[in-house]
């Protein structure tokens, strides 16, 4: 345990990261929380995948345009940062779809509260 | 201003605040009856039930939300320790041990540039060797932009009930929004030029320094959104509006499409595309990633813009 | 540069700590726009550029962006009062 | 390359090409071409699932030109082209059984949207078929997931809005768990291509090398895959969200949409864990624990509901507890059964959600039993559908539930002794259990009615036509049941 502590830094912050934005998202009855927490877990688990493209002591994967006769040994693996890139694209849309169904929410049931909303929703429907 | 001053402090999760706000709108509530809705034989049956039905409305209550946090906590923490536990035996932080026998990685830095063109790895990698997940990725943003369209948009001309939150919707904007503030439209004049300038370079420099599309655009669409904040609707909506902008959308995703599907095809089939990679570094070089990047930057501030604005007014 | 990195990754964790202990809403906001500029700044530490920009961009700049005008909304709504949502 | 190994990268790349032109288009025409391309693709994939049937095997498409390591890649077969054909068929007689209330109860604001959202649910429900990359498939499951989400969110009447909201906060939690199960597996391999992880992950499992780092990452997509195709303990976001939105959308989630993640989930068990490394990861019985709970609670919960659309809705979280139950079993018949189920159950359950909105707005819109009965004499086109969707649902002879439930019995017995015996247990009670609420449902369907009732709802014959398809598929499938069936299990033989 200690060791993976050393060991691995970024792992382990970025796994710390994932488990708070986790609780977060369950433990928070506020929206706006949630949403926190899922953007949270999303970046953590981004931490994760780029720390294992880092290697230490080499380069960003950028090549000088004199000199294009690369060798692997002189770059970091650029292909966790190119998934990575993609993800954090993805991550902001569905953040923002996750908004605009609060404002909606909040429009209709005037709360944040998730309990409340289908507290309301469910007495909505009986009516 | 008066609006400010309990500013969003009510909206602090805290149900408290939120009860005595339901009880002022809605009035006392009328569950307090239902227990003697049912026959109780005895007076002191009765108040046990009651006592018993206070109980679970109050404490019991109370009492399952802590278990379920305590309870969540836990499983949180024990989550993360195993995570934390199983990446002890993962290959080291740093190390360049995992990339011995990748042959992958050896090849995107040893031959990747041969055949994109491209300087800068990653924007070969995503564009190019990855351009499926790409494609994906952008129409992810086109379908969230769509949603979020779905769910905020408020158009003009429509049946007097939409008509009447559009008007109120815009007036809240009015009403918030520090109007002609004479610093930040100082700021705006020194800071969207420069903002907007980085935002193209790193756009069509993606190929051979950090950046790209979906930088590019990301920095492109926060600098129009500064401009807006600044200068208010009346002046960007005489160059942008939600005409230009489905227009734009649309042909640059389609040249997007259009592009990446004839190079999977013309690839898998093995016939030459007939696209070159010019001379390495310069910044014509690099085959199709300089139009794609622009195209992908295209449709990022378009829709980054977009967003903002229709959370702001459901409209461009 | 371990010293740094060590330095940035204990702000991302207490401000993750943080977001999810404070009662105000725009505060946790802004301390979640705080680490995400801590965040960009490990990338680079990472060496991925790339995503130290974008990071910069999105996290920082459009999702707390995104954050600030549906706060902004809902409070317009709630002085608005009701105004239900009912459609077909 | 033969001409025909074009077609999965045109049924992928032609719905994405055309879901950005549909924005733009006006609402009558892209409604065109919502029904137009699930049938160009349902046409194109029969004829792929013919040339690979007659020449064997699968091929790759590599998409651009790099061989397959660097780029993404297609991989496809028998299976993968059969299901294709099936997936664009229901998805087709889905929007047309649904048409009318669609129309109705999508504002027309929305409804080009909505087109939108259909067209890029048709290609990611080919990408997720067709991909051999795992981190593709993330992509387009996400998608997936927010076409879903609209999709409830069309309609803006009832609970849509919460429907949604639970939709995407699970789903969402379920991708990042599928993503960091991802990432977790690229950590230890280092690729991203289903063939080559195999080799990788069975010289880990050889050398017994980071046996927990794997079963971590196995279990996270395992947990991430289920939340999104509402496996028991992760099923709570399914009833709200199935049984409020406009019927095409229902039939279309529960149909194809839970079932792609399901084919996602087969792929990545044969393709890249492997069968005989199944027992290694230990994700058989906790597998098992879940489908046999998924089968009993979801039955339960449908007997105990009290309103048809929410009880059709607890039976899929049944019926996906059948589909994972033969992904327990861990061996080709056990597969190929999960396969010939996950074909079975959409065509009955978007069968079902489509006849039961119907019948629903045939009694004055009250969806409680009570108003239901003589519904079946008010809308007799419906409640005939109803009853063959239903009773292929409990297992009738004749009928396709009943060629599967055959399928996974057979199945069963290949486990060890003790499971086998549970496992058929489980099928005969549980059959019992269906049997329950659905033929009590097909019963109050032809009761006198306890008042009379006024709507009388127009639906075109084409909507009409949709219905007596949907019926006819199930019949033919269980007649046909053995040769359907050995197209699946030749198909398995070149998934993995």
């Amino acid at each position: 345990m200690l060791n993976a502590l050393t060991d691995h830094l970024e792992e382990v912050a970025a796994l710390i990261l994932f488990g708070i934005g986790f609780s977060n998202l369950l433990l928070n009855r506020n929206m706006i929380k949630k949403i926190i927490g899922f953007s949270m877990m999303d970046s953590a688990i981004y931490l994760f995948l780029a720390s294992y493209g880092y290697i230490r002591g080499r380069l960003a994967p950028i090549l000088p345009a004199e000199t294009p006769a690369p060798s692997v040994t002189q770059y970091v693996n650029p292909l966790p940062a190119g998934l990575v890139l993609t993800g954090i694209v993805v991550s902001v849309s569905s953040t923002a779809i996750m908004l605009a169904l609060t404002v909606r929410l909040y429009r209709r049931y005037h709360t944040l509260n998730i309990d409340e909303i289908a507290m309301r929703a469910k007495e909505a429907d009986e009516a | 201003m008066k609006m400010n001053d309990d500013r969003i402090r009510w909206l602090a999760d805290g149900s408290e605040s939120l009860d005595s706000e339901m009880l002022r709108e809605y009035g006392q509530p009328e569950a307090e009856e239902a227990p003697d809705a049912f026959e109780m034989p005895h007076p002191r049956e009765r108040r046990y039930y009651h006592l018993l039905h206070t109980w679970t409305h109050r404490r019991g209550e109370r009492l399952m939300n802590r278990m379920y946090s305590v309870a969540v906590v836990l499983i949180c923490v024990a989550i993360c320790a195993l995570l934390i536990a199983t990446t002890a035996d993962m290959p080291r932080f740093g190390d360049a041990a995992p990339l011995e026998d990748d042959n992958l990685s050896e090849f995107y830095v040893e031959e990747g540039y041969r055949h994109t063109g491209a300087a800068n790895i990653v924007t070969g990698i995503i564009l190019d060797f990855r351009g499926f997940d790409t494609l994906g990725e952008s129409h992810v943003l086109f379908i969230a932009l769509c949603t979020v369209l779905m769910l905020l948009y408020l158009p003009k001309k429509s049946d007097p009930k939409t008509m009447r939150e559009w008007l109120e919707s815009e007036a809240d904007d009015r009403r918030f929004e520090p109007h002609a503030d004479l610093i930040l439209q100082q700021g705006a004049v020194l800071l969207v030029p420069l903002v907007l300038v980085f935002g193209v370079y790193i756009l069509l420099n993606g190929h051979l320094s950090p950046g790209g599309g979906f930088s590019g655009g990301t920095v492109l669409g926060a600098g129009l959104i500064l401009y807006l904040l600044a200068y208010g609707f009346r002046k960007t909506e005489r160059f942008f509006n939600f005409r230009t902008y489905r227009r734009l959308t649309t042909s640059a995703l389609l040249f997007y499409a259009l592009s990446k599907g004839y190079i999977f095809f013309t690839g898998a089939n093995g016939i030459s595309n007939g696209v070159g990679t010019g001379r390495f570094g310069a910044i014509l070089s690099g085959g199709l990633l300089l139009p794609l990047s622009v195209a992908v930057g295209l449709v990022v501030a378009c829709t980054m813009y977009v967003l903002y604005t229709l959370f702001r007014k459901g409209d461009l | 540069m371990e010293a740094l990195n060590l330095l940035l990754l204990a702000f991302i964790v207490i401000c993750a700590v943080a977001v999810s202990v404070t009662k105000d809403l725009l505060t946790s906001i802004i301390i979640f726009m705080a680490q995400s500029l801590a965040m960009s700044v490990v990338w680079i530490l990472l060496r991925a550029p790339d995503l130290a920009i974008t990071e910069a961009a999105v996290g920082a700049g459009i999702t707390s962006l995104l954050m600030f005008i549906t706060l902004k909304k809902l409070h317009a709504i709630r002085i608005q009062g009701k105004d239900s949502d009912e459609d077909e | 390359m033969i001409w025909w190994q074009n077609i999965p990268f045109f049924l992928v790349w032609t719905p994405l090409l055309f879901a950005s032109i549909t924005a733009v288009l006006r609402a009558k025409v892209s409604r065109f071409l919502i029904l137009l391309f699930p049938a160009v693709s349902a046409l194109l994939s029969a004829i792929l699932t013919w040339y690979c049937l007659r020449n064997g095997g699968s091929f790759a498409f590599s998409m651009g030109a790099f061989g397959a390591p660097y780029g993404n890649e297609l991989r496809a077969g028998a299976l993968e082209a059969a299901l294709a054909t099936a997936f664009s068929v229901i998805m087709l007689l889905s929007l047309l059984g649904g048409w009318n209330r669609m129309n109705v109860q999508i504002p027309r604001q929305r409804l080009g949207l909505y087109c939108v959202m259909v067209m890029l649910l048709l290609s990611g429900m080919m990408a997720e078929v067709f991909t051999n990359d795992m981190f593709t498939a993330y992509v387009f499951i996400e998608i997936m997931t927010i076409a879903a989400c609209s999709l409830i969110v069309a309609r803006t009447r009832g609970r849509t809005l919460f429907a949604a909201t639970k939709y995407m906060i699970f789903n969402q939690l379920g991708s990042g768990l599928f993503l960091l199960g991802l990432s977790i597996l690229y950590c230890l391999t280092g690729n991203l291509l289903m063939g080559d992880l195999h080799e990788k992950v069975a010289a880990l499992i050889a050398e017994g090398a980071h046996l927990d780092s794997l079963t971590l990452a196995v279990a996270l997509i395992t947990i991430g895959l289920a939340v999104k195709s509402a496996l028991y303990p992760f099923h709570s976001w399914l009833p709200d969200a199935y049984a409020s939105c406009t019927p095409a959308s229902s039939a279309m989630l529960s149909s194809l949409i839970s079932k792609t993640y399901i084919f996602l989930y087969i792929k990545f068990i044969v393709r890249v864990i492997g069968l005989e490394n199944l027992d290694v990861i230990h994700v058989r019985p906790i597998l098992l624990a879940c489908a046999i709970a998924s089968i009993l609670m979801g039955s339960i919960d449908a007997i105990l509901e009290k309103k048809l659309r929410r009880m059709i809705a607890y039976s899929s979280v049944a019926q996906i507890g059948y589909v994972y139950l033969g992904i327990a079993v861990g061996t080709e018949l056990g597969i190929a059964a999960a396969v010939f189920h996950i074909i079975a159950h959409a065509l009955a359950k978007s069968l079902l959600f489509l006849t039961g909105d119907r019948l629903i707005g045939a009694s004055d819109g009250d969806a409680h039993f009570h108003e239901l009965c003589g519904a079946g004499f008010r809308a007799p086109v419906c409640g005939a559908a109803f009853t063959v969707g239903a009773l292929s649902i409990v297992g009738v002879p004749l009928f396709a539930g009943f060629a599967s439930k055959l399928y996974l019995s057979q199945a069963c017995l290949d486990m060890s002794p003790r499971w086998s015996v549970i496992g058929l247990v489980v099928l005969a009670f549980s059959t019992a259990l269906n049997a329950a609420y659905f033929l009590i449902t097909i019963v109050t369907l032809y009761r006198t009615p306890m008042h009379a009732y006024q709507t009388r709802m127009h639906h075109h014959w084409y909507s009409n036509a949709a219905l007596a398809a949907l019926a006819v598929l199930l019949v033919l499938m269980g007649l046909l049941g053995p040769g359907i069936f050995s197209i699946i299990e030749s198909g398995i033989k070149y998934l993995g």
